[in-house]
């Protein structure tokens, strides 16, 4: 079926996996099967790790595609509260749209997306405590607008102007935001999965209940501090939950080459004696459920999950690529979990807790606040002109404080703007 | 502008860009030899996240050139097997601020390996990175860890300024049987860079190093390039740093003796022995951070052995030792102002 | 139990394991079950990975502690052959000995023997061919004696004298034998898993059917490159053997440091979409039938397989250390898995193949054998006298060629010397 | 002998041998604050390798000290998160030589934590690790590589010589807000080493420096140990190398201003660049690689600011360009001999 595979001709007996599609192909994902029946029973929190291997094979889900909820995962939220994580998820989607073109028009460096992907961060967060530490990926931001983050702090800091509270040190997207529980973006992948298992592990030595969340891309995965995490949480018993969060995609590799044979990514927790759920990110339910279930067996001195959570990602991986280079143009549109919000929002219709009226109401809202905030963050400045960034910060916050040779190249700085 | 060019008389030429030039040594070395492989993270279908090997698995083979898990230890560490077992692996590390991962794969088992096993096995691999900043990259895309690598015995460290070097360097590093880590000045991918980040971009069109050779060509590791002659200055530089130097010598009209290292470990200390002798001053110039940057072993070297010549104190120009901010970066880049004022600096010098 | 336990009071929650048995205590492995049953069964070499999902959790085992051979994994080995493994096992049981006891002589700087686990060296070489290349750790020593390596060479080596290969300059037993397809043994733990791996997509690269086969310690498993290896051997199917040795101890940590949670090491490569085999290391039978299966899988195209091999440190780590710091002095005679020479011996006594007469006489050979091989090698030099290595060549083999600075270097020291 | 001691007077002291100065410093603190932890490869029951933590989790309990995996990367990963946390985990590297895996964590992470996040988190943090030669420890157990953690902003690295200085300056490092490297020298582990391996081992027992206070005190961080006062050369050293300096300066009977860095970065320029302008020759030692070793950086350092002071030029005597060879490891060692000869050189320039 992949054209294009042929082209690329393999004579040697070294085996290279390829995605299904390449651009130019037909995507037909006919071939995953959705689940109908809606996956594994939902086991005591404080089971048998074991008890849960299934689980990382199956897919935990409670929303039909008809916004019916069903099966032993349903989580119990009341509409308000639903009503409430369907606008951070447009509030999200939002921001990102603006702040994609405001990116096209020279306003930031960089940006990335999490387009398809919101009901994982949403979902995510609305089931933990605020005060339990998140180690965020890039694609994370649904985390800080699900808990209320200033979303003009967060666009200073993609504009790294004078309202960057990072004072321009950092590039777009990379937040930090202690009083949110959100801890600083690494560049490096992989590096705060085990960094969550020692803040864990603290908490646990302090005899506090709260606990740590950390995410990784299912590519990042390969990196070797995934296994340290999974090990030393493990070994442990650290009061963590572990996300790998598989949108399908690594930039341009699939899921396939940091997958290889594996059956899932839920699954490498397995080995390790952790804890494994598998779920549709699509369906901010199930994402609730998964995480709520991971929260109370940490809390309650289980130890830590792998949640997988299955998802795609809709857009490209920032505005450094094209996806039509590696992929259908219209492989998002043809990807069988279909869209988060559009989910959520059935279902709120469906109980008759909204209506489109509403929703398009909502969407305006959104609309209208993300561009007046953008504008309120952009008199603060953009690359496009002046960042109105002091420049000396840049010799801050190396160390807690100075030392004398970088006061002397500060020195040597001044010089030069003389 | 002394380019060693004039061997390649007769050899047909073509103006390419450095990430066009850095393919083609890709696609020469590819079609001569069966046992170069090419890999890194997205480099198989996408050819790269800078271009570098757009197209090779289409012409190669998906065998050949393949996308790796996003794992730079493991991609080094493949390539230490595939090298031990006589093939001539060419990973990517996507940027070289991702290299870490891979620190031990590369300082403890490539360079190590014909040590510890007195020749028993070898590790011809080849390591290629971007480096440098230029490109808003913040902290995490815009690092120069070139020092981290000349301390480590056994491993090779060189950085090509020009498409015409990158192309002839990096058919030499493939063809070495040590292992060479091959570093890429992003900002140069595109033309050289002359310090002003406001100015329009210059382009490797009409440039003479641009001008690249078609087919097979070397061009010898441990060797710098001569860049410009003079008499006031020495001026020691590598990578994105060399254009500078000569933007800077060009504005202040001095008569600046400009030696592109081009090969860090091997390093060409005749050549700049010779230089500082004649000169009598001297100022290094990297982008790295300072402190035991590879600028601190260039000034060492050049006192142990120019002491008796030296008119000045030697000087270095360089990032600060900071990470590499990101709405800062200019500020942090070591620029055209920072270079001038340790020029005049070693000129005025009694 | 623990006695020694009580006494490190841990008030917090953070979970630290510990081992069952410490100084002091009266050792009782009766909680590990030893299987009568004879694990799981057979299957076909080139199955589904998961097929084998059972055997990562299980025991294969051959020999009872009768002497009897049973079950499927009984392969077809001749009353020669399994003499010649005997006498593998005893060879480097003997030269273990006395190097240790030379190294307490101040002869060489350091030794590392493997007793309690020369089944699995000799066991695994027999089952390979001699040009698939090991990739071993510091206790496979029987790979080396098993394929006919010169044990005056090895002696040599670890004498670091001018008869050494290595021109002292490894520290002893970091054995490099190219000829006997015997990978240059790194000092770092770990880093040979992911080279082996690359070797082995060499070989399918070059469309030979030759494989690699990669040891680690069970405490190594730790280290990312263990990662690395059964991701990178699962994307690109690599012909390899990945070989897990928990021989219980890593220095003075237990395995359960590295295990935490996690069932068994060969459960590890479960998620990853590997092969998995846990046999009884101390079953030379046993080792021999896994090794071939999964070296008929991985030639056959079927990729890699994880095997654990479940064993014991009989001797302290190195000598270095002293085990009755941080275990029970008579752990190894309680540990009830048995000798592997003894149970090899019984063996071929049951079949009528072998007499105590007979195993003495053996023993005696051996033991005069490497006394006098040792003999010969010490001739050459050793670390208590003169090592009769020329100091220059430590300049040598840094680069293909030298290096003007290194040219340099060697004549400052020629400097030094006068 | 310039002991900081002096304020310590009404102190009680007791005699300690290197790895007991650093255990003492580790039962203060921990007895101190309940948020000093500390790990790493069998530090917990057994007491580390080195014994440098014996009788620690007996006596703080089983979730203060406790063994790790083998995953030097995973053991300084937990740390960083832990001190983000409000811990002060001390992790111990088992040998500097496996200290690579975990490179990425402390370069990429621990030391720009504060910076990446504006301060928002910090990770003070301590590393402890032995380094050097001097036990016939081979490429694997002998490494000093100080240099690849000086070129980093935000970390702090430092090496002690003696029982005294161990203790107040790993107290120094746990109570630093900012990660810090705690190297050890493992040769000195159990007394000063004149550089003569034939002679009878010298125990700590008898010499001022093993004199230890018992409870609280700190050396603090940046400052450099001004060991012998003298005219005719300055002697820049640190860990094992500091007793090679004294005993070559006095079989030669020399005048030496010998200068016990102790901090490599923060660095103590100031007594070094008063030492050299008063002496006009220095001299520099490190046990590690040559090219780009730490050496580098200091020699630069003097030649900027001292260059019109200088009567001769720096030498740096340091290990060769090669791994640390086995059975040459007193060939490879810069021993008596070595240091010698460059002493002898500088006094001789004119
Ligand atoms: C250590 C490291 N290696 C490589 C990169 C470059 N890089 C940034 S994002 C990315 C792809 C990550 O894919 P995945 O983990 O699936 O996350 P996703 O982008 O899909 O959310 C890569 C290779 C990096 N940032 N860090
Ligand atoms: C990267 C690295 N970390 C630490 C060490 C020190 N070390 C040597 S052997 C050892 C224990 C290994 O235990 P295991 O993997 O179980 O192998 P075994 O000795 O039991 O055969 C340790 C910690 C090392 N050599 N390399
Ligand atoms: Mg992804
Ligand atoms: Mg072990």
């Amino acid at each position: 079926m992949a054209k294009a595979k042929n082209s690329r001709k393999n004579t040697s007996r070294l085996y290279v996996p390829e995605p299904p599609f390449r651009p130019g192909d037909t995507p037909d994902y006919s071939h995953i099967a959705v689940p109908s029946a809606h996956s594994p029973s939902r086991p005591d929190p404080l089971c048998e790790a074991h008890e849960t291997s299934e689980h990382a094979l199956g897919l935990i889900r409670v929303l039909n595609f008809n916004g019916e909820t069903v099966g032993d995962w349903q989580p119990d939220l009341s509409a308000e509260r639903l009503r409430g994580g369907l606008k951070a998820m447009m509030l999200t989607r939002a921001m990102d749209d603006r702040m994609f073109n405001m990116q096209r028009q020279g306003k930031m460096s960089f940006y990335m997306k999490s387009a398809g992907e919101e009901a994982v961060s949403v979902g995510h967060a609305m089931a933990l405590r605020n005060s339990d530490m998140v180690f965020p990926t890039y694609r994370q931001q649904g985390v800080l607008i699900q808990r209320g983050a200033s979303m003009k702090d967060m666009m200073c800091q993609c504009l790294s102007n004078s309202g960057d509270l990072l004072d321009g040190k950092s590039i777009p997207v990379l937040y930090s935001f202690r009083k949110h529980g959100f801890f600083s973006i690494s560049g490096n992948l992989g590096t705060q999965l085990i960094q969550a298992v020692g803040w864990a592990m603290s908490n646990a030595y302090k005899d506090s209940d709260e606990i740590a969340s950390v995410f990784t891309g299912e590519g990042a995965t390969a990196e070797g501090d995934f296994h340290y995490a999974l090990n030393f949480a493990s070994t442990y018993r650290a009061p963590c939950i572990l996300n790998v969060v598989n949108n399908q995609w690594a930039i341009s590799s699939f899921q396939g080459i940091a997958a290889g044979e594996g059956e899932t990514f839920a699954a490498r927790g397995t080995g390790y004696g952790l804890a494994t759920l598998r779920v549709d990110g699509n369906d901010l339910l199930a994402v609730y459920a998964a995480t709520q279930w991971a929260a109370e067996r940490a809390r309650g001195g289980g130890g830590a999950t792998l949640i997988e959570h299955f998802t795609y990602r809709k857009s490209g991986h920032s505005t450094s690529d094209d996806p039509s280079k590696y992929r259908p143009e219209n492989e998002p549109d043809v990807w069988p979990f279909g869209d988060p919000v559009e989910r959520l929002k059935m279902h709120l219709i469906s109980i008759g807790e909204w209506d489109e009226d509403r929703h398009k109401a909502l969407e305006d809202e959104c609309k209208i606040f993300v561009r007046e905030t953008y504008k309120s963050a952009e008199a603060m400045g953009s690359l496009s002109g002046d960042t109105k960034v002091n420049h000396y910060t840049m010799f801050e916050e190396v160390y807690e404080n100075s030392l004398p040779h970088l006061d002397e190249q500060k020195r040597a700085f001044s010089q030069e703007l003389e | 502008m002394a380019k060693a060019a004039s061997k390649h008389d007769n050899m047909k030429t073509q103006n390419l860009n450095m990430i066009e030039a850095i393919r083609d040594a890709l696609d020469v070395k590819m079609s001569q030899d069966k046992d170069v492989l090419v890999f890194g993270e997205d480099v198989g279908y996408f050819g790269g996240v800078f271009r570098c090997t757009a197209g090779l698995q289409e012409k190669h083979g998906l065998h050949r050139c393949f996308d790796t898990p996003i794992s730079e230890g493991g991609i080094i560490g493949i390539a230490v097997g595939m090298a031990a077992n006589g093939l001539r692996p060419v990973a990517e590390i996507q940027f070289a601020d991702y290299i870490y991962p891979a620190y031990d794969q590369i300082a403890s088992e490539a360079a190590r390996l014909r040590y510890r096993s007195n020749g028993d096995f070898t590790a011809p691999l080849t390591i290629r990175t971007p480096v440098g900043g230029g490109i808003y990259g913040g902290t995490t895309h815009s690092q120069s860890p070139e020092a981290l690598f000349t301390h480590i015995a056994g491993l090779k460290t060189i950085i090509p300024s020009n498409p015409y070097d990158a192309k002839g360097m990096l058919i030499s590093a493939i063809e070495d049987n040590d292992p060479v880590l091959f570093l890429e000045p992003k900002r140069l991918y595109n033309g050289p860079f002359f310090g002003d980040p406001h100015k329009p971009a210059v382009s490797w069109k009409g440039q003479e190093l641009g001008d690249v050779p078609t087919g097979h060509y070397t061009v010898p590791l441990g060797k710098a390039r001569h860049m410009r002659k003079g008499d006031d200055v020495t001026i020691l530089a590598y990578g994105t740093m060399v254009w500078i130097a000569e933007a800077v010598a060009d504005e202040m009209g001095i008569s600046a003796d400009i030696l592109d290292l081009r090969s860090l470990l091997p390093l060409d200390i005749d050549a700049i022995e010779a230089s500082v002798k004649k000169t009598g001053r001297c100022v290094i110039l990297h982008e790295a951070t300072r402190t035991s940057g590879f600028g601190a072993e260039l000034s060492a070297q050049v006192q142990e052995r120019c002491f008796y010549h030296l008119e000045a104190p030697i000087q270095r120009v360089t990032g600060w030792d900071t990470p590499y901010p990101h709405a800062q970066e200019w500020a942090y880049f070591p620029g055209p102002k920072r270079v001038g004022i340790a020029i005049r600096k070693v000129l005025e010098a009694a």
